[in-house]
């Protein structure tokens, strides 16, 4: 049990960041003030989103520029298979892979690089480059130590990265980037119906508007 | 050229119908944002709304083809893009926003003559086709996050258009703020659930969630995002507890937008809800046939009786029909709490009802507005001299949410009933009754002044009778005559309800 | 406003550079971080700055409001715009292939993403810009000794 | 799991995120609590860049710290500078609400995905296949704006309208602050 949570402890003070806000958003009755507080609630469920997208070792989601437009034979080869050794044919890139992250995973790469060959083998655009690879696979492991100066090294296959580097997941940071606007918008609908109660009510506190309004339903007009 | 009268063929335009619905409205919007004057701008409304409505056949007929018409937005296949997904369950949805939203919009043009000012009529109709399309594009939508941002979309405008009955009362702009604190809060909680489906999934398509969530099973995070579901789109949709924006939201927004959202806004939130609940999980799931039991069942009785009881003791015309409205979600929620299929369709039967009976009764208190400037239940008094047509379709609309036989009403009460006595639920039908007489007491209260008690006499003068405008008239006359109509014609909206509830319950 | 010589020298030199960031944020996002969102936010930070030093009315007559209503509402009118030329060319909503038959080098997708990402940075400026004059223009009815 | 250096740096950005957040459930002073509010936006940028959102970094410090921040500082310009105390039943309620939204949450941290995982479903299904299917669809280094612009371009397109929704909203309550719509909102003061 206690592995289990040590391994996802990174939520609780997010959990306990989101509960401040909505406790702001409902003990305050002042109405600004609970802007505040919505605004605190939405920025940190924004950081629960984008810590569930955080990969150790990761990069941003930002692909090596020298990487698109060309190798077609590329996309289907990760795509034939989740784990396949994703190879990249004519322009091998130039990454800076942590070097330790390769050298801790280099085991699995020489393995699965290897039953990586079938399934790529059949996309017929990636069947050279998938054997290049494959036999560049095999003698991965003496090449993990000086695969991030290599320049044509073959990409050691991590899991889960794409050319041997690992990037974090970009999925969310789109979310939450919607989420974001999303948060500024009602933040500034939520602002101005506040001048507009202050100019009508003469104040912005939550007691205060109910007595205005209770007296106004009771005794006032008519 | 060619190409672009290609493009302009029905089979074409059918083709894209899913999409050409919420986006139409939404470039409109911007064109009357810009437009000089409010009329214009209603003229372009009017046409949005419209293509909306004609957009509808096509709907129907590719789902009677196919059952699941899915559209690719973008291009890109489901898992990657974002997907649109019309089936039997939420065409229902996207007839009744379209069709209301048009008599709504017909029915606007005298209305917020009369209560908005000049220099914003313009940008007034702008909001409501943002409105507008946010709501179907909640409906239409098949992609989890996709949701929000639509939610996002109509709730943004629904706060400004309903601080537009400041005009009026200064209480708008209170009942706005606590409706986008509130509201906020439920959008929040909604991707708090959201977030936790995308953790337990890794996908945000709602039909591939269904897919991995029936491989991988439920743990604690589906779990807890399924509380988190219920209770952002429960606020959204006014469940009971958590209904307590809604009375002076309804109560003091302009009466063309009361209209409106009574008859919209909580049913597509309702429709949100049933969708996650019974596709994204599923009906067979424990926890989900729990809560069905013991929260929306339960909880739905209750509303049924507490919502109408409190709308029994309202000074207010509009408030007594807002909680009355709250006590109508209560009867939805038994319905889908029944947890059959014959449930789940009485519920959505009741939910399109109600849209009916809830825009009929909204408009002809407009008019009434309109005309008298009258807000409360004691200045009812003697309109159905003054206005005796307005008050003939109000009192349609009142008998209807009574459920008096005659009217749809109680058509979709006697199918909850039935539905509710195959689970043996007596104690649900008892307190269906009960509410039915406490119903029937809130609308005493509003006919019997209407019709028995005279208007006051300013000076001796009677208040001549006035004639309601037509585009205000013809879109609440049709709304009252479908009350009835739709009773002995009650076929086609039954098979609407069924078909959806079939689609979502695994046919039986 | 008090007429400070040297804040007004300072973003007189300044306000062009922040525009040319936004310009700069706005068409590297394909390549780092930046896009639409971020650069509309930036440029209308150009603008308020301005207002704070000349004074609202110097910003109003350099952005008219109602430049930058047009503004919010053309760049919507853009981004779904795009969407209605790709059904009009015979494909999908939003599908930006079809806006150049070129498929080898995506270029329907870099025109695309460029033409959307204006849009976007048309109705963020804008609106920050119009969000901005309408809390600005109000006369504030708190006096200064409250503080 | 796995240890990564950046967690000392997580760990610290969070203390302060707990403290500042921690300070504005206190204070009483709306120009603290909102300047507060700012910084607590701004510690957030400085944490998605650790977690490798720059993107989201870079908004949020545009928007959270600097446009959220101005408008906030607009509003209390206009209406108040102090926030009297909520009342103990505010404070119980909130309490309640608060309990129960944090059991729920805490109850599914066992089955939340391991922190910086990349084999977790979340990461390595449909967030990885926009990694590997950018280059050959669209072309563009950077997936994020890849995901924003075209995936998911039609979320971007309903994200645009709802800032233009705002923009609306504002307009209906605060006019734009011409002559015309000033008076207009004075006369129509109930």
């Amino acid at each position: 049990m206690f592995d289990i949570l040590a391994d996802r402890a990174i939520y609780m003070p997010i959990i306990v960041l989101m509960m401040m806000g909505l406790y702001v958003v409902v003990a305050t009755g002042n109405l600004v003030k609970r802007l505040v507080g919505l605004s605190i609630f939405q920025t940190s469920v924004c950081l629960l989103y984008i810590t569930v997208g955080k990969v150790f070792g990761g990069q941003p989601p930002i692909l090596p520029p020298a990487h698109h437009g060309e190798d077609h034979g590329e996309g289907h080869a990760a795509e034939a298979g989740h784990a396949a050794a994703a190879a990249s044919s004519h322009d091998a890139p130039v990454h800076d892979a942590p070097a330790h992250d390769a050298a801790d995973h280099a085991e699995p790469a020489h393995g699965e690089a290897a039953h990586a060959e079938p399934a790529v083998a059949d996309t017929g655009h990636a069947e050279e480059a998938a054997h290049g690879a494959a036999s560049h696979a095999q003698d991965a492991v003496q090449h993990v130590a000086d695969a991030a100066h290599h320049a044509d090294a073959a990409p050691v296959h991590v899991e889960g990265a794409i050319d041997g580097v690992l990037y974090s997941n970009p999925l969310p940071h789109v979310l939450i980037l919607t989420a974001i606007v999303v948060g500024v918008a009602t933040l500034a609908v939520g602002l101005a119906l506040v001048v507009r109660i202050r100019e009508a009510y003469g104040t912005i506190e939550d007691t205060a508007l109910s007595a205005a309004d209770y007296s106004a339903e009771t005794g006032g007009r008519e | 050229m060619m190409e672009l009268l290609g493009a302009l063929i029905p089979s074409a335009l059918a083709q894209h119908a899913p999409v050409l619905l919420v986006v139409v409205p939404l470039i409109l919007s911007p064109v009357a944002a810009v437009m000089p004057n409010g009329r214009i701008a209603w003229v372009i409304a009017l046409i949005g709304v419209a293509f909306t409505v004609l957009m509808l056949p096509p709907l129907f007929a590719g789902v009677q083809a196919d059952a699941v018409m899915s559209y690719a937005l973008g291009g890109w296949a489901a898992p990657l893009g974002i997907e649109y997904r019309v089936d039997a369950l939420n065409l229902p949805i996207l007839a009744l926003v379209g069709i209301i939203g048009f008599l709504c919009t017909l029915y606007a043009l005298p209305s917020v003559a009369d209560e908005v000012d000049e220099g914003k009529r313009a940008i007034f109709y702008a909001t409501f086709l943002v409105c507008f399309a946010g709501l179907l594009g909640v409906a239409v939508t098949g992609d989890a996050f996709n949701v929000f941002v639509f939610v996002e979309i109509s709730s943004l405008s629904t706060y400004g258009l309903i601080a537009m009955g400041a005009g009026r009362d200064r209480r708008a702009l209170t009942a706005s703020y606590n409706y986008l604190v509130l509201g906020t809060i439920g959008a929040t909680f909604f991707v708090i659930g959201v977030g936790f489906l995308y953790m337990a999934t890794g996908t945000l398509n709602m039909a591939d969630m269904a897919r991995v969530l029936a491989e991988n099973g439920h743990d604690r995070v589906t779990q807890a995002g399924f509380a988190f579901i219920v209770v952002g789109l429960g606020l959204k949709a006014a469940m009971f507890p958590l209904h307590v924006w809604l009375p002076n939201a309804y109560a003091f927004a302009p009466n063309f937008v009361t209209a409106f959202l009574a008859s919209t806004a909580t049913k597509v939130a309702f429709y949100a809800l049933i969708r996650f609940l019974f596709s994204v999980y599923h009906p067979d799931v424990t926890f989900v046939d729990l809560s069905s039991t013991w929260v929306f069942a339960v909880v739905g009785t209750i509303a049924m009786i507490v919502a109408s009881v409190q709308a029994v003791f309202q000074t207010d015309a509009r408030r007594v029909l807002a909680y009355s409205s709250v006590a109508q979600v209560g009867y939805m929620m038994l319905g889908l709490g029944i947890g059959s299929a014959d449930g789940l369709a009485a519920g959505l039967l009741h939910l399109m009802n109600h849209a009916m009976m809830k825009g009929a009764l909204f408009m002809a208190l407009g008019a009434f507005a309109l005309n008298y400037g009258v807000s409360r239940v004691k200045d009812l008094a003697g309109m159905g001299k003054s206005m005796p047509a307005t008050s003939v379709a109000f009192t349609f609309g009142g008998l209807s949410l009574v459920g008096v036989p005659l009217t749809i009403g109680f058509t979709s009460k006697w199918y909850l009933i039935l539905a509710a006595l195959e689970n043996g639920w007596w104690w649900a039908v008892a307190a269906l009754i009960l509410s039915s007489l406490l119903a029937l007491a809130y609308v005493a209260r509003l006919l019997m002044p209407i019709w028995f008690e005279n208007a006051p006499t300013h000076g001796g003068a009677v208040p001549k009778v006035q004639r309601v405008p037509w585009l205000m008239a013809v879109p609440m006359g049709i709304l009252a005559l479908a009350n009835i109509y739709f009773f002995f014609h009650a076929a086609p909206i039954v098979n609407l309800a069924r078909g959806a509830a079939n689609a979502v319950m695994g046919g039986f | 406003m008090s007429p400070h010589l040297i804040l007004r020298v300072v973003s007189k030199l300044l306000i062009p550079m922040i525009v040319v960031f936004a310009l700069y944020v706005q068409f590297h996002g394909d390549f780092g971080p930046g896009g639409g969102f971020q650069a509309g936010v930036v440029t209308a930070v150009a603008v308020i700055l301005y207002a704070l030093i000349f004074g609202l009315d110097a910003a109003k007559a350099a952005v008219p409001p109602s430049v930058a209503q047009a503004g919010a509402a053309l760049g919507v009118f853009i981004f779904v715009g795009v969407g209605f030329a790709t059904l009009f060319l015979g494909a999908n909503f939003l599908d930006y292939d079809v806006l150049h038959p070129n498929y080898e080098h995506r270029s329907g997708q870099h025109y695309g993403i460029l033409l959307v990402e204006l849009g976007v940075l048309s109705t963020v400026s804008s609106v920050m810009l119009v969000i901005f004059y309408a809390f600005a223009s109000r006369v504030p009815d708190i006096k200064d000794e409250e503080w | 799991m796995g240890f990564d250096l950046t967690q000392i740096l997580d760990y610290s950005l969070i203390a302060m995120l707990l403290a500042v957040g921690f300070a504005v459930v206190r204070m009483r002073n709306l120009f603290a609590a909102v300047m507060l509010t700012g910084v607590y936006s701004l510690l957030s940028a400085a944490w998605f860049v650790s977690l490798d959102a720059v993107d989201v970094a870079f908004t949020e410090a545009a928007v959270g710290a600097g446009i959220s921040t101005v408008l906030m500082l607009g509003a209390m310009l206009l209406t108040a500078r102090e926030a009297e105390p909520g009342g103990a039943t505010r404070h119980w309620m909130a309490l309640v609400m608060v309990t129960a939204a944090g059991a729920a949450l805490f109850f599914a941290i066992p089955d939340m995905p391991v922190y910086g995982d990349a084999m977790s479903i979340a990461n390595s299904y449909v967030g990885y296949e926009y990694m590997v299917q950018t280059p050959e669809d669209i072309a563009v280094p950077n997936v994020v704006t890849a995901v924003l612009s075209s995936y998911r371009g039609y979320d971007t397109m309903g994200e645009t309208t709802v800032i233009f929704t705002a923009a609306l909203s504002v307009m209906l309550l605060l006019g734009l602050g011409s002559k015309r719509s000033r008076k207009k909102d004075g006369e129509d003061k109930a």
